[in-house]
């Protein structure tokens, strides 16, 4: 009962957000809209236990990224962006892209309720208090079945870090 | 009964000592912020030849709450060209992030309000960075050069500084081998060593990125008085400075507990595992204690009736406390020892780390922003690297090869030193060129230089 | 306590400019020339090149009203290998515009500025002439004697201050 | 500066910003107002606005006799009051042709260094705290507490002290001055050493003013920048030695000279003029001649026509007067040569291509007082 309403209030922000960031014209404005999505997403993946998730969702996605977003966003001269009107011709596009992704989303919902048990919605799983501390699991499994993705995407990370130096180099 | 309210009891059974942990955090940090600034502001008018708060009750002890309410009743400015909503919001953000943090904090081994979230230190470092968000948000909503300059300066800052105090943290980690809050203390207790003689590289490294990370001097450039005005603070007037001021000084106090808990032994006791020290168990009620004697000494020695009654109130309280922490020595009390000495130990090390913020923030001048970089960048996160590869290196000697842990730690951190002084002659030379070979003024001819 | 100069360097000074320097006056046993403005510019470089009078210690001006060229500008220089001072005296009529010093002393920018600020004396040449002490928009030039103590720009004061008066 | 020429391009094309430095902002001394062109944090030019204290001194002085325009002076660097009084004192006895007795001469020489070093002091403190040293500022005040209660006891003010009178003094220097002074000086060297300690050798002091603001010997002459900001730049040159007035010729004392005309070598210069100061006084007081303190003036002062320029060693630099005499009681012109105000026009040299904290350093180091600026 309680599980379920704090997932709805941390879904609803969620979501709200997410709309409300679409939907702001001022930069500023949709990455703090941002930031609360991916808090109350955050939240969601504390209350399934997933706690390194959690974390690395605060500490990266909003302590690392969205700092730098609003970093940039304040060197760009914001009253310039605000009175363009960018993005009105693809209105269309977007609107047909958004529908189908939406389509797709509720066939897959749909079909995974014919199979009982191994549904995408998962609120009757195993209740997450009886899972072995998931830290120590993603660790173990990420160094050891999944090693070499793992390194190929820090490889990848690090080349395009290496990449983004050598372009501001460049400017100067 | 309803299975809805029966829902709610049993949440609040299981969970009433975190409820009222997190009340107690909400309503009594912003007291202890408080006077923190009061203890800061004394210490430094001790420092400097002068008295400091005298008037609001004796010797100044009731100015937090006289400046609690100056700053409720002050006019409330929001610049005409600010962003409303932002502006309103950002403080907030600054504050809650502070004070979420706190919660991940154990105080003791019963005070812990996450109680078994097994990534704790990565909370309260990750909660306690999402601060950040509030100052920068702030400087930008408030719509002034000063402000955003003070923003921009603290995201660069924070963001370099965070890297050497991770990586610094790192190196404690691996020898705790978790991230639970209570199990690193309970490793420092077997391997009957605080951290900090380990790892003493690493202790640095988090200590002066810490300081960084508190925006305290010299490191305080986003506020930097003298240049920025007050930074990304400057627009911000009455509560809402408050809060700012609130979240710096409880972050204080957060990085003061996790240096504690990963370096300086938690609430253990100094010389925890050692039978023969355990007189050393006596000392919280004698410190205590002696504070109340030093009091009655004193109190013969004031000028007005007032401030004599007041000491020997003072005098009672400690007395008090002395035998609260006098009765766990009492063999049938001895359960409480844990808990209670544990407090005792705890805030004691986060008092003496935060005097030692204060004490470097009334001794040094300021860092300019480029030699603030430099350091963080070419200094403390090459040195931290290092460091985490020496910690590691030492741990494989120890487990794989069996080599004698003090011998590893010895061997691996000279070699983290000798990088050290490697990385400073190097910074140095890199100065010197840079003196050297750009003249400050780099625009000669082309414009008429001595125009007003 | 005036009394006519005629040692050296007014002999070297004659010799070099001749009509320009009208005059060369000892008073109070402190020299001062008095000079053409029309030549004023090639002096100040002869003194400071020449004679190495390379610190131009004071500019300012002074008003004479009565007399037929009202002001004087008054260059006070020193020179640092041979400590000596020398003061440069340009009598100019109202209106005049001097041609500015900041190219052989520097110093002179905010000096010039301000004797424009207070004489109303145009420099020609200057880099940037204007107001320096009293606000740009402000009517007169107080240190002319015309300008009587209590007078103000009333004007002023109201529109940019809200009160009636300054005084 | 020219507009046009600002714009550059710069960091991220983003554009110049111009940042407003004052008239309220904690580390402009006062009411100096500067216009920063910034491309990030560096300052790509500066532009003064000045004239905010402007209260028209000179001519007020045209109004007044000479006695009457004595106490306006004090009002110019009002931390270092005595020195101006010093300047125009000797201005006028010059322009009268009197001179003051031998006994006033010491008493104001010593008057004045105990002038100089607080005038010293408060740039220390000041300065200290710009670059972000809260303490020093404290410990700098509490030595200047002790030159005010010299200067109390002599002539009842503490600021604006109006302690000469022309033509010698205005009164006789109390029974313990001697031993004040004495007393001042001698514990003056211990406490000069707590500024050291705290100071000289400290790093981040040294990485926050070497190379910072350098103004060469050549830049300063023609900016007509003197005092210690031309010491420091490698310029043996005072005019307490090098045209002495007052009693300056009796006394040895060194000028101390900096190398590189940093910020560094400014501090450094003050600090040893503060120590010479400390020297000159401990020589002064062990021999003031009796005699009168006051040289043969009358009630009404009527300088004969004519004009005079005398200019002393003020804490800050050359602290000039130029006064017209048309004969009757009140001067026709008195020109004040502010050193501060010539001093701050190098800013915008020493400034450029430096960060916004440098500037606050570089203020600081010219050592300027917004009321001898503006007068």
């Amino acid at each position: 009962m309680l599980d379920k309403v704090i997932f709805f209030f941390f879904a609803g922000v969620a979501i709200l957000s997410a709309g409300l960031m679409v939907t702001r014209r001022n930069a500023i404005h949709s990455a703090v809209f941002l930031i609360t999505t991916l808090l109350a997403t955050a939240g969601i993946f504390l209350q399934l236990r997933a706690e390194f998730i959690f974390i690395a969702q605060i500490i990266l996605y909003v302590g690392g990224i969205m700092v730098l977003f609003i970093f940039v966003i304040m060197l760009v001269s914001l009253d310039v962006a605000l009175h363009q009107v960018k993005f009105s011709r693809q209105k269309w596009v977007a609107l047909f892209v958004t529908l189908a992704l939406a389509a797709e989303v509720g066939v897959m919902l749909w079909s995974s309720r014919k199979v009982p048990g191994q549904g995408f919605l998962l609120p009757n799983a195993v209740p997450a208090a009886k899972l072995p501390p998931n830290t120590e699991a993603l660790a173990g499994s990420l160094f050891s079945s999944y090693l070499l993705p793992f390194e190929i995407a820090s490889v990848l990370l690090l080349v395009a870090m290496v990449g983004a130096v050598v372009m501001a180099k460049k400017r100067t | 009964m309803n299975p809805a309210l029966h829902d709610v009891l049993a949440f609040l059974q299981a969970w009433w000592v975190e409820l009222v942990s997190g009340v107690v955090i909400v309503g009594v940090v912003p007291l202890v912020a408080g006077y923190l600034v009061l203890m800061e502001r004394k210490l430094m008018a001790d420092m400097q030849a002068r008295l400091g708060p005298m008037r609001v009750g004796p010797h100044g002890l009731l100015q937090p709450i006289a400046d609690a309410v100056k700053l409720l009743i002050k006019e409330d400015i929001i610049p005409d060209n600010a962003d409303k909503m932002v502006f309103w919001m950002a403080p907030v953000v600054s504050m809650t992030a502070a004070l979420t943090a706190m919660g991940g904090i154990a105080f003791g081994p019963s005070f812990l309000v996450a109680r078994d979230i097994n990534v704790g230190l990565l909370f309260v470092i990750g909660v306690s960075s999402l601060g950040l968000l509030g100052i920068v948000l702030g400087g930008w909503a408030s719509n002034s050069h000063y402000s955003i300059m003070g923003a921009l300066r603290s995201t660069a800052q924070l963001v370099s500084y965070e890297t050497a105090a991770g990586l610094a943290l790192v190196s404690g980690l691996l020898l705790a081998g978790t991230l639970r809050i209570r199990d690193i203390v309970y490793a420092q207790e077997q391997s009957g060593v605080w951290f900090v003689f380990l790892v003493p590289v690493a202790f640095f490294i988090y200590v002066v990125a810490s300081i960084a990370e508190t925006n305290r001097a010299p490191f305080d450039l986003p506020e930097a008085e003298s240049e920025l005005v007050a930074g990304y603070m400057t627009e911000y007037s009455g509560f809402r400075w408050a809060l700012y001021f609130l979240g710096e000084y409880a972050n204080m106090i957060v990085v003061g507990a996790v240096a504690t808990t990963l370096f300086l032994g938690g609430w253990l006791r100094p010389f925890p595992n050692v039978h023969w020290m355990n007189w050393l168990d006596a000392l919280p009620a004698l410190f205590t204690a002696a504070v109340g004697a030093y009091c009655v000494f004193r109190a013969g020695k004031q000028p007005a009736r007032v401030q004599v009654w007041f000491m020997w109130a003072v005098a009672l309280a400690c007395f008090v406390v002395a035998l609260i922490l006098a009765a766990p020595l009492y063999g049938p009390l001895s359960f409480l020892k844990l808990g209670l000495h544990g407090a005792f130990w705890f805030l004691l090390k986060i008092s003496a780390y935060i005097y030692l913020f204060m004490w470097l923030r009334f001794t040094l001048p300021r860092y300019r922003f480029d030699q603030l970089m430099h350091l963080g960048w070419y200094i403390l996160i090459p040195l931290a690297i290092v460091n985490v590869l020496a910690a590691g290196v030492a741990m494989i000697l120890e487990m794989e090869y069996g080599w004698n842990r003090w011998l590893a730690l010895v061997v691996t951190t000279l070699f983290t030193l000798g990088v050290a002084l490697f990385l400073l002659r190097l910074n140095d030379k890199r100065e010197a060129e840079a003196s050297s070979a750009a003249p400050p003024s780099e625009e000669p001819s082309t414009e008429d230089s001595y125009a007003g | 306590m005036q009394i006519p100069l005629d040692n050296d360097l007014t002999k070297r000074y004659r010799e070099q400019f001749g009509a320009a320097i009208l005059d060369a006056v000892e008073d109070r046993k402190q020299p001062y020339l008095i000079i053409a403005a029309t030549q004023l510019e090639e002096i100040a470089r002869y003194s400071r090149d020449v004679e190495k009078f390379d610190l131009l210690e004071d500019y300012t001006a002074v008003d004479w009203p009565r007399r037929e060229k009202r002001f004087d500008l008054v260059a006070i220089l020193y020179s640092f290998p041979h400590n000596l001072r020398l003061r440069l005296k340009i009598p100019l009529a109202d209106g005049e515009t001097p041609a500015s010093l900041v190219e052989i002393w520097p110093t002179a920018n905010w000096l010039e500025r301000e004797i424009f600020d207070m004489f109303g004396i145009s420099f020609s040449g200057h880099p940037d002439m204007k107001r320096i002490l009293l606000p740009e928009e402000w009517q007169g030039h107080p240190l002319r004697k015309d300008y009587d103590i209590l007078q103000q720009d009333t004007a002023w004061v109201r529109e940019n201050l809200g009160i009636e008066s300054g005084q | 500066m020219r507009d046009d020429a600002a714009q550059k391009e710069t960091l991220l094309g983003a554009d110049e910003l111009v940042l407003n430095m004052g008239p309220q902002h904690p580390s402009t001394h006062g009411v100096l107002r500067v216009k920063l062109k910034l491309d990030g944090e560096r300052v790509r030019g500066t532009e003064c606005v000045i004239g905010y204290l402007h209260r028209g001194v000179e001519k007020i002085a045209e109004n007044r006799t000479y006695q009457q325009f004595a106490p306006y002076v004090d009002r110019m660097d009002y931390v270092a009051a005595v020195s101006n009084g010093l300047g125009y004192c000797e201005a006028v006895e010059k322009l009268l042709n009197v001179e003051a007795p031998p006994r006033a001469k010491v008493i104001r020489t010593i008057m004045t260094e105990l002038q100089r070093i607080a005038s010293h002091l408060i740039w220390l403190g000041t300065h200290a705290l710009d670059i972000g040293a809260l303490t020093p500022l404290f410990y700098c005040l509490r030595e200047r507490e002790e030159i005010l209660k010299i200067f109390e006891k002599y002539c009842g003010a503490r600021l604006t002290t109006h302690a000469f009178r022309i033509g010698g003094l205005q009164y006789e220097a109390y029974d313990s001055f001697e031993k004040d002074v004495e007393r001042f000086c001698k514990d003056f060297e211990r406490r000069i050493q707590e500024y050291v300690d705290l100071l000289t050798g400290n790093s981040i002091w040294i990485g926050r003013t070497r190379n910072v603001g350098v103004l060469s010997a050549e830049d300063c002459i023609a900016l007509g920048a003197s005092g210690p900001v031309l010491r420091a730049s490698g310029v043996k040159w005072d005019l307490r030695k090098a045209q002495p007035y007052a009693a300056y010729d009796l006394y040895k004392f060194e000028i101390p000279v900096g190398t590189n005309g940093d910020t560094y070598d400014r501090y450094m210069v003050r600090m040893e003029e503060m120590r010479q100061s400390r020297l000159i006084c401990l020589q002064a007081i062990e021999n003031i001649p009796a005699g009168p303190i006051l040289g043969k003036v009358g009630k009404v002062l009527k300088p004969p026509a004519g004009e005079i320029y005398h200019s002393i060693e003020a804490p800050k630099g050359i602290l000039g007067y130029y006064i017209v005499s048309d004969g009757t009681t009140q001067p026709y012109r008195v020109r004040i040569r502010p050193p501060s105000f010539i001093n701050l026009q190098a800013l915008d040299k020493m400034a450029r291509g430096h960060l916004v904290a440098d500037v606050v350093a570089i203020i600081g180091t010219l050592d300027i007082v917004l009321g001898e600026v503006d007068r």
